[in-house]
């Protein structure tokens, strides 16, 4: 994400500081939303086992994947609007990757 | 709120900026999340299939549009109360 | 909401700005839960089409003047519970307002 | 915890009074969600209607109630364990 | 909590603050989490009266003893994974204590 | 980002490090929510019976080798991510 905060000219320290938590607080908010998400859609609320059965490690690898293939989706639908907006050209690629 | 001087508006903008920005960011994220979990639900496959795929895209042309809906509403109706509780101010 | 904080005398700069930011902030999350009340109320999961159609958006509009609603009459029962722990009378209106 | 000074505790509470107004606040805007949630549920009509108003203060009550008696035996279980588990403090 | 801060000589005035809210901030997470989950469990959403009956009464007071349980045989089970990955003994006693 | 000096560098890790903290701390108070949602339904009895604090044990051990799990498939997609979308970093 630094492109959002890169092409300011001179941040002062405290400014620098702010957009680099920033950015870590974002990632670590989809992690977590990704988390929430996937566990809930891959482990049934029964725990007949404490390990992760195979159905369930491939079932979390796969939900992953898919979280990460919605975010760039979402976010290349976002960019676009915005730009049409703007009346300017959609951009390419993700501004929201996380 | 009417007494801030100067320097109290520009650091209050400056803080409110930063906040709006945090806001954009959860929005966005909660977003992602709401679409996911309404529309995958298929874990035979490592890849969006398209009938997801199309889900996601109306569930943020719907979530987009409700949200602007709602935001309309919601400051119509704050304005009111305002007027209508407050009256003098 | 500015009762809250109006009363006091000599805030300093720092407190000034803390209180308009929570001011701020509050009606920041009183939207933020309407939103995801009336959306998950009015809004079908299945998304047929990614507009809005007459029936939801009608809904939207109702459930946005039933949640002010509600936030009326919630904060005038706490206001009149609070009054009469203090054994003085009710106030009118809402301390709660957003 | 034991060891601050005036200083530190002055600076200590006024920071806890304001996470305290915070989380009042957003006990208050979750009451208003939970009981709208579970109280109004239909948007054929544009006011609240009388049996959707009672469910609210009903809910409201409880809600009350309900929150005291949890705090209530959390602090006692709180100070039981305090008590148990790190002797001698 | 106070293990976590007490053992490091020397604290800065900032640090001693920002370590006791730390402790308050997770007493006061934990009680909105038991909170939640116990008013969910314990009162049905029909709301036929605003007191609280004798049913929901004693289901609440059991459901705080129930979750403190659990926290403490989490923080236990967690204290004994951490401690066998360092090949060191398991402590005894709540590491999580709220 | 990368133009950090060290006095940045400094007071962005100890930043991180609160983060990280608090992070911690709000991922183990979830499981706790979690495990006692899914495990504990009965309130006939006020202590833990057996069959409940089993499905505690088992669901902290799913838990955290599910959100390990989690953790490393992250990493590589976001990994992937930045270096198939931003050639040349």
């Amino acid at each position: 994400m630094s492109f959002l905060f890169g092409g300011k000219p001179q941040l002062s320290s405290a400014e620098k500081i702010d957009a680099a938590l920033t950015e870590v607080e974002m990632v670590s908010d989809m992690f977590n939303r990704l988390s929430q998400s996937c566990l809930k859609k891959c482990i049934p609320a029964d725990y007949r086992e404490g390990d992760l059965n195979k159905g369930e490690s491939v079932c979390l690898d796969r939900c992953v994947a898919k979280f990460f293939e919605v975010n760039v989706k979402v976010s290349e639908k976002m960019q676009g609007e915005a730009a049409m907006r703007q009346g300017g050209a959609a951009g390419a690629g993700g501004m929201f990757g996380m | 709120m009417d007494s801030l001087n100067p320097a109290e508006q520009r650091e209050l903008s400056s803080r409110m900026e930063k906040k709006q920005m945090k806001e954009f960011m959860t929005m966005y994220s909660k977003l992602v999340q709401r679409c996911f979990d309404d529309c995958v639900n298929d874990f035979t496959t490592k890849s969006l299939i398209s009938r997801e795929e199309g889900c996601v895209m109306r569930c943020v042309d719907k979530y987009l549009k409700g949200s602007e809906r709602l935001g309309s509403r919601f400051q119509e109706q704050n304005a009111a109360m305002q007027a209508g509780q407050l009256p003098g101010r």
